[in-house]
């Protein structure tokens, strides 16, 4: 059972969470988590690199709304990489793509969100 | 293993259990890879098929604790249907989320009808006090 | 999402259609990790079950072409069951495979019921002109 | 779902066969062909590389008996590495490691083959 788990790094003033396993309330969870001890640190731009995470539900994705709503009190910003194409859909269902971005590459997301 | 020509017939008896939803995307999988269904379109009835088990799972507070979940092949159609023994629900009264409410509201979640009906073909509900039965369908054209 | 405090039962109904049986293993993947079973063991009774499965798709020539499995967590114990409705067989008439003789022999099959009496603690058969049920179980310790 | 699918190359004498996907009948059937029409070209030392085939069964593996059994027949050898444990598992119930080779690395494989 692939259980979730993320990997953190920055490049420059990014701040970019490789997430892996199912994105449910418990991958969520430790996403935001992660977020938001970044943001607490004064972090404000963000990218997931959703490639091991191909099993999404909404109640994770929910989190990432959460997550969207604090970085925009603090003029931050979220961004997505590596998406599988049902969880691109998901997030286009649920409006995320209105207030964060779907990038198509690492490189692309990289050079989009500073 | 030569398939006979009967209709098949899938049917999972599942309990609350962390992750259980799993099997029945796996299920769902072999079954819409059999009927020669896209990955995009056996990716969205798993999508789907999550969302209906967890909210049978989560909001049906059923005594018997077990969700069925039947799958028929109808020609080229895969009908499945969510059924739990649970206290229902009245689809009416559900409102249609969106991301500008939910983004000031302390409510983040709601979102599992929705992307259910957005996935699917046809999608029906039938609730009383005695259950819910979601029974969702996808061509294969 | 909270697990009541019932006996889980998990009950599969699968036709034969390919890689049907990697939905019976997904579903002992998730019961096996809830009881907090090793990944070693889980891996062993997966293995178990794709061997018994494949039996009854292939072996069984049943008319119904669908196999039952049935899950039951007895304590510290999982127990399952495969069903087939097919012709049945004499357990006692089938030989111990061996290596030496199988690189001889142009039937190098015949080694399912032997992987799934080594990797499980317990394996009964029970069988009939109206079928074969196995009944195998592994403990957590 | 995984399909079976396998890569091949060559190091020196050996011939390293990667597959990927579950090992059942057909996948079994599929790494046979290669072998054979390997063999046809004079190939006698074989590597399975199993990293991405964690799951097998029987019917797959007792597809690797009948090869084992047409390299002995030219003093050939086969080999194999990256098993998960159920599948090295298996090879020793079936009895396939009395005749040819698990290796706990490719490099390992590689030196225990020439
Ligand atoms: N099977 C069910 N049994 C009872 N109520 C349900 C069921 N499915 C959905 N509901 C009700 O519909 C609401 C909306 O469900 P959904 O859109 O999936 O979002 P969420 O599960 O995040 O609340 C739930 O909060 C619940 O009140
Ligand atoms: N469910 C079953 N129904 C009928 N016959 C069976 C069943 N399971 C096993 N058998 C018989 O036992 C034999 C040995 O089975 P097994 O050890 O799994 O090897 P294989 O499937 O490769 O033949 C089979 O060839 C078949 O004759």
């Amino acid at each position: 059972m692939s259980d979730f788990n993320t990997e953190t790094r920055t490049e420059g003033d990014i701040v970019i969470i490789k997430t892996s396993g199912y994105l449910n309330n418990v991958g969520g969870e430790q996403v935001s988590e992660v977020c938001y001890k970044e943001m607490d640190a004064g972090k404000k731009l963000f990218l997931l690199d959703l490639e091991d995470s191909k099993v999404v539900n909404s109640i994770g994705v929910s989190i990432l709304i959460e997550i969207i709503e604090k970085l925009q009190d603090v003029d931050g910003r979220l961004g997505y990489y590596n998406l599988a194409p049902i969880v691109e859909k998901t997030f286009n269902i649920m409006g995320l793509t209105k207030y964060s971005t779907v990038f198509q590459s690492e490189e692309e997301a990289l050079e989009g969100m500073s | 293993m030569s398939a006979k020509k009967i209709t098949p017939k899938v049917e999972l008896t599942i309990p609350i259990i962390p992750d259980m939803e799993l099997a029945a995307t796996k299920t769902s999988e072999v079954v819409a890879k059999h009927m020669g269904l896209s990955e995009e379109k056996s990716a969205e009835i798993s999508m789907a098929l999550i969302e209906a088990t967890i909210n049978a799972f989560e909001h049906s507070e059923s005594k018997s604790a077990n969700v069925e979940i039947h799958f028929v092949i109808q020609g080229d159609t895969l009908e499945i249907k969510v059924t739990d023994h649970g206290k229902g629900f009245d689809k009416s009264q559900v409102a249609i989320p969106n991301i500008e409410e939910k983004l000031e509201s302390d409510h983040k979640r709601g979102w599992g009808l929705q992307l259910i009906q957005e996935l699917m073909d046809t999608v029906e509900f039938a609730s009383t006090e005695d259950g819910t039965t979601v029974t969702m369908t996808k061509k294969k054209i």
